[in-house]
């Protein structure tokens, strides 16, 4: 199986909804050398540049063509990933297996997004373009634009997911106000967070109830923000990684199992056979397989913390679920008993995570990012109180169907 | 097993546009701001001493940083390294319309720089060109700071 | 102590102007052909990787539709943007690495949905180059090649005779899209003019195209292929932006030809190597290439031309499929190389098979002037 | 107390756009067999011969099975609702799609309350959203049985099959 591989250097930029001070270039340059001077090597060491955002929010085709120079790509391979959501998972995958396979000693994966270059609110233009050509397709066969805005546009951004936290909450009894207290708990994990976007110290579920709501069950307080912010990762093979770094974050297992899309409509506009959208089979399936790479037979004992890609609260839950952490519709009761907190059994997102921060190209990979900074030690002020030895970093992407799961333990396997 | 034909084609509505407004940086943005009074500002790197133009602030050869005081003023003469004479053009939308005067267009490697501009070039007929000339910038009579401000590349006079 | 990994199976789609099949059907259709080829169904896949972009689809997230038909169903997926040797690259990767057994490669284009040519423009630097909108990617290959001409003393003439090979040789191809049997210098001169000096032959159409290429390890491969074809070498390096590179050499190539040669234990290329398919968007572009894959020396490209050492029965062949002039679906260009490589080891190349063919070259580039190239040497036998 | 701000300064910005509306596409003539079917008010989808699965509306490849899904099936009018959302009342200038208020163009009214659902006709393996009309909101429940509203004046377009409401109803 795959050689060991470690994460030996992590950064990232500070994210926020508009950073006007910094070209995108400029940005993706900020999170890259930041994490070459937390690794302790330079651009010359590094010997292969995985890359990724989404293009349609930046308005720039291939944009590592453009701004290779400030991630260090001229004269050295340089592999773009780009998978919707999960990119920077898929990032943090291109690079470990660059690693992994023994191609290479050093590789850095670097992932952004700069939803401000886009003149459209938040994430609106990139988020249509996925169908847009369906759109096109439908209307001269007489959609009605009352449907049209009823279906796509009533929760916004929210999209699907808004049905998706209506079928958890029906399957598992989980109510609104569970979702307030995950979005609390982020927002609060967040002010800890340096980096994050949205940080509301000592925020409160009763806080979030006050907010306006979108649609039901969704409050203007449970919705991620659309931020602007790069990550870059350092990953080196097991020598150098024990050379260069006191405590590396050691890769235990991968993996991306796609599912059928889940937004209703499929290419053309047809249907989709999954009923359920908060089924994720992918995840369950991913999961498994990062499991057993890892050798992790019990999840809910061996893992001590999770960073899930939760851009509305009621996905932190049933992902938690999906991926083996909790039994099936339980997560909320962890939740009530304050399990998924900075000090629990299961702290879960400590950075904020999505809900908190997301800049939707790097947002997957700064989870891998997070659970690496846990392992060694080095998340500051939101460290989480015990003592980290396995974690467990997800992302979902593409139209619910992309999942990356990545399990990183403090010792190789 | 190849498919029957039946496929129809899907257009898509022309006035849905995507726009987007790019922010500059700092760097950027005082080259912008030059050109505005007919000033190109270049960006030395500290370490390897490569002269980038459009003036930036990570050196894409040797990754060092560049700041305020790398900037360094440059005159925009260059020699022209290539020529082409474009008979057709983009319109925006993809389709290539013809040209009805073909235009020219140059690759300027500045002279007290290391980059390679690409400009329009006038003032000059097409088979008088010759690489290894010396070119000069032509400014727009209003600048607003952007790159636009140069109109076009032409010959220097000696 | 690298794993061995081959190919063992590969489709590519008719590439033409237009196709009269929906994207979907399209992939689906070449993904069929592709798992029979290789003699494997769709549940002995481990991992799949694609290769599209969302400008060029005209979709974000370009291959989130296409799990399904690409057979991706609930298996390890991922998409590499850019050409589809990067996708052939990363996929090779992970089963070096051990996490998988069998990879399914697939990159795609459908060219007739937006001028890909305005799409290279999307690729310059927004704040800059792409504000005057002089520049697109046949005016920067055209500015190349007026500074090659210049600097080496080749001739129009010469290009044209790149074009005049390319596409007579392309008319065996079933799978090309411009065939033309009889062409000559003249008609490629007196083609629509583009950019000085550059005509429509010289530059390579826009084609809709899928090719999908499948990948095993080297004991699964043994176990369900008759005739693996191993991938000996591989290379890859991107170059800088176009602003701070020197255009008269395509040095990314260079680097990652070297690095798939010290791979594969090449020396001399132009001996060891049987044949190489290339991706030459534009007709100078074909000369530059032979001199950066170390076939000769700088400038001498013309000259292996003029004496025939890279057409169909030379000492190398190069393109005797027709190449990228004959048919570009831009990110299945370098991925139908590969086959057509794969194709030559094999002895499956029906009228254009190059003769006893041990070990041969697949290149694949994107990027303006190409910025980003990958070069692989695949070799047959045991 | 409240969310952090993050001031910093600001540099310029340059334009530009993506002509996203150029783009063009093939798509098979699924849609029109589907809508073709409304009209005699009748839904449609495709079966998979592999797994059975019906999907509606009508799509081209099963990727379980990977095969191209060649049968068609009718499937019932009336269903169940799998899930369902509800917006606060419609605020004029709240929205906008491709720069025009919905209020304005007459989709919506002001003040109204939408309840889009998924629904599950009988028959199908898949879900299709749509809107619940003559129902109170807040007595909608997953597992609620509906039947398809049909549009006064059927045109062989996709408005046909204008909404749903509940089976009770009637």
């Amino acid at each position: 199986m795959l050689r060991n591989t470690a994460i030996i250097g992590c950064g990232q930029t500070k994210h926020t909804s508009k950073r006007r001070d910094v070209s995108v270039a400029e940005l993706v340059a900020e999170a890259t050398y930041a994490a070459l001077e937390d690794a302790g090597i330079t651009m010359k060491d590094v010997g292969c540049v995985v890359s990724g955002n989404m293009q349609g929010f930046g308005g720039v085709a291939q944009p590592d063509l453009w701004i290779g120079d400030w991630m260090g790509c001229p004269g050295k391979p340089a592999i773009r990933i780009a998978t919707g959501g999960t990119t920077g998972g898929s990032v943090a995958h291109g690079a470990l297996y660059a690693v992994a396979s023994g191609m290479f000693d050093l590789a850095i994966g670097v992932a952004w997004e700069k939803h401000s270059d886009s003149k459209e609110a938040g994430a609106t233009t990139g988020l249509m373009h996925v169908g847009m050509a369906n759109l096109f397709h439908a209307l001269p066969y007489g959609l009605s634009l009352k449907n049209l805005i009823a279906t796509t546009a009533v929760g916004a951004a929210a999209g699907v997911a808004v049905y998706q936290a209506r079928f958890y909450m029906h399957r598992s009894g989980a109510t609104i106000e569970h979702l307030d207290m995950v979005a609390a708990k982020d927002r609060r994990n967040a002010a800890k967070n340096i980096y994050a976007h949205l940080q509301w110290p000592n925020c409160q579920p009763e806080d979030i109830a006050k907010t306006e709501m979108i649609a039901y069950p969704f409050r203007y307080g449970h919705v991620c923000p659309a931020s602007d912010g790069a990550s870059c990762i350092v990953v080196a093979s097991e020598k150098l990684a024990k050379k260069l770094c006191k405590q590396p974050a050691w890769l235990l297992g991968l993996a991306s199992y796609s599912d059928e899309e889940n937004q209703l409509q499929s290419e053309n506009y047809g249907g989709v056979g999954v009923l359920d959208p908060c089924e994720q089979m992918g995840a369950r399936i991913s999961a498994k397989k990062a499991y057993s790479m890892a050798g992790i037979t019990d999840p809910q004992k061996e893992i001590d913390l999770a960073e899930i890609y939760q851009p509305f609260p009621s996905q932190e839950m049933f992902f938690a679920e999906r991926l083996g952490l909790f039994d099936d519709g339980t997560a909320w009761r962890y939740l009530e008993k304050g399990e998924t907190d900075i000090n629990g059994s299961l702290p879960t997102d400590l950075s904020g995570g999505v809900n908190a921060t997301n800049a939707i190209g790097s947002s997957a990979l700064q989870r891998v990012l997070e659970c690496a900074l846990q392992i060694q030690g080095k998340a500051g002020e939101h460290q989480a109180s015990r003592k980290v030895r396995k974690a467990i970093a997800h992302g979902w992407g593409g139209v619910t169907n992309y999942i990356t799961v990545t399990v990183l333990g403090d010792t190789p396997r | 097993m190849e498919t029957k034909p039946d496929v129809i084609t899907v257009n898509g509505i022309p006035i849905v546009v995507a726009n987007f407004n790019w922010s500059v940086g700092f760097q950027m943005e005082k080259f912008l701001k030059a050109l505005a009074t007919k000033k190109i500002l270049a960006a030395k790197c500290p370490e390897c001493g490569y002269i980038y133009v459009p003036a930036r602030n990570r050196c894409g050869k040797c990754s060092a940083k560049m700041e305020e005081k790398d900037l360094v003023e440059i005159s925009g003469k260059g020699t022209l390294v290539s020529y082409t004479l474009a008979y057709v053009a983009l319109d925006g939308k993809g389709n290539w319309t013809d040209l009805e005067k073909p235009k020219i267009i140059g690759a300027i490697k500045l002279n007290e720089a290391n980059s390679t501009i690409f400009m329009p070039l006038e003032e000059i007929d097409y088979p008088n060109l010759k690489i290894g000339m010396l070119m000069e910038p032509a400014w727009n009579s209003e600048t607003k700071g952007g790159w636009k401000d140069l109109k076009y590349m032409k010959p220097a006079k000696a | 102590m690298t794993k061995k990994v081959a190919i063992i199976g590969y489709a590519q789609s008719n590439h033409q102007a237009e196709v009269q099949k929906t994207r979907e059907d399209l992939v689906f259709d070449v993904a069929r052909e592709a798992l029979k080829n290789a003699g494997i169904l769709r549940e002995d896949l481990g991992t799949v990787i694609t290769s599209s972009t969302d400008f060029l689809d005209g979709r974000t997230i370009s291959n989130v539709f296409l799990s399904m038909a690409v057979g991706a169903y609930l298996k390890d997926e991922s998409k590499v943007e850019e050409d589809g040797t990067n996708a052939l690259y990363y996929a090779m990767m992970k089963l070096m690495a051990g996490a998988y057994e069998i990879a399914l490669v697939e990159a795609h284009t459908i060219g007739w949905t937006f001028n890909p040519h305005q799409v290279w423009l999307y690729t310059l630097d927004p704040l800059v180059d792409r504000q005057i909108g002089v520049l697109d990617d046949i005016a920067a290959a055209a500015l190349q090649a007026r500074a090659y001409m210049d600097k080496y003393g080749v001739s129009e003439k010469d290009l044209a005779q790149v074009a005049v090979k390319s596409l007579s040789d392309a008319a065996k191809n079933p799978c090309a899209h411009r065939k033309m049997p009889k062409v000559n210098v003249g008609q490629v001169l007196s083609s629509r003019k583009y950019y000085d000096p550059l005509t429509e032959l010289m530059i390579s159409p826009v084609s809709d195209g899928c090719a999908i290429v499948i990948l095993a390890s080297e004991e699964k491969a043994k176990q369900v292929c008759e005739q693996p074809v191993w991938i000996e070498g591989i290379g890859t390096c991107q170059d800088d932006y176009l602003r701070d590179r020197n255009l008269l050499s395509l040095n990314s190539l260079k680097k990652a030809a070297k690095a798939a040669y010290r791979m594969a234990k090449v020396k001399n290329p132009l001996k060891e190597i049987n044949v190489a398919e290339v991706s030459a968007r534009f007709a100078h572009e074909e000369l530059m290439i032979y001199e950066a894959l170390g076939l000769c020396r700088d400038g001498e490209g013309k000259d292996l031309l003029a004496k025939g050492v890279t057409k169909k029965s030379g000492k190398l062949p190069v393109n005797p499929s027709g190449g990228a002039l004959a048919a570009d679906p831009i990110c299945a260009t370098g991925l139908i190389r590969v086959i057509e490589a794969a194709k030559q080891i094999r002895g499956e190349a029906n009228g254009y098979q190059v003769p006893k063919v041990k070990r041969a070259l697949a290149h694949g580039q994107f990027g303006i002037c190409a910025q980003k190239n990958t070069v692989i040497i695949l070799g047959g036998g045991k | 107390m409240g969310y952090l701000k993050d001031e910093r300064p600001q540099t310029m910005m340059v334009e530009g756009d993506w002509q996203v509306g150029a783009y063009r596409y093939k798509a098979p003539r699924l849609l029109e067999e589907y809508t073709q079917a409304l009209k005699r008010k009748k839904i449609i989808g495709s079966l998979c011969l592999g797994c059975g699965k019906v999907i509606v509306p009508p799509r081209n490849i099963c990727g379980r099975c990977h095969q191209r899904m060649t049968g068609r099936q009718e499937v019932s009018p009336i269903g169940t609702i799998t899930s369902f959302v509800i917006s606060p009342p419609v605020v004029k200038g709240k929205y906008k799609l491709f720069g025009l208020d919905p209020v304005d163009t007459g989709a919506l009214k002001e003040g109204e309350v939408m309840v889009p659902v998924f629904v599950r006709l009988d028959g199908s393996d898949s879900n299709i959203a749509c809107l619940l009309f003559n129902a109170d909101p807040q007595k909608v429940f997953i597992g609620m049985r509906v039947k398809a509203v049909w549009a006064s004046e059927l045109k062989g377009a996709m408005s046909d099959l204008d909404g749903v409401e509940p089976l009770e109803n009637r």
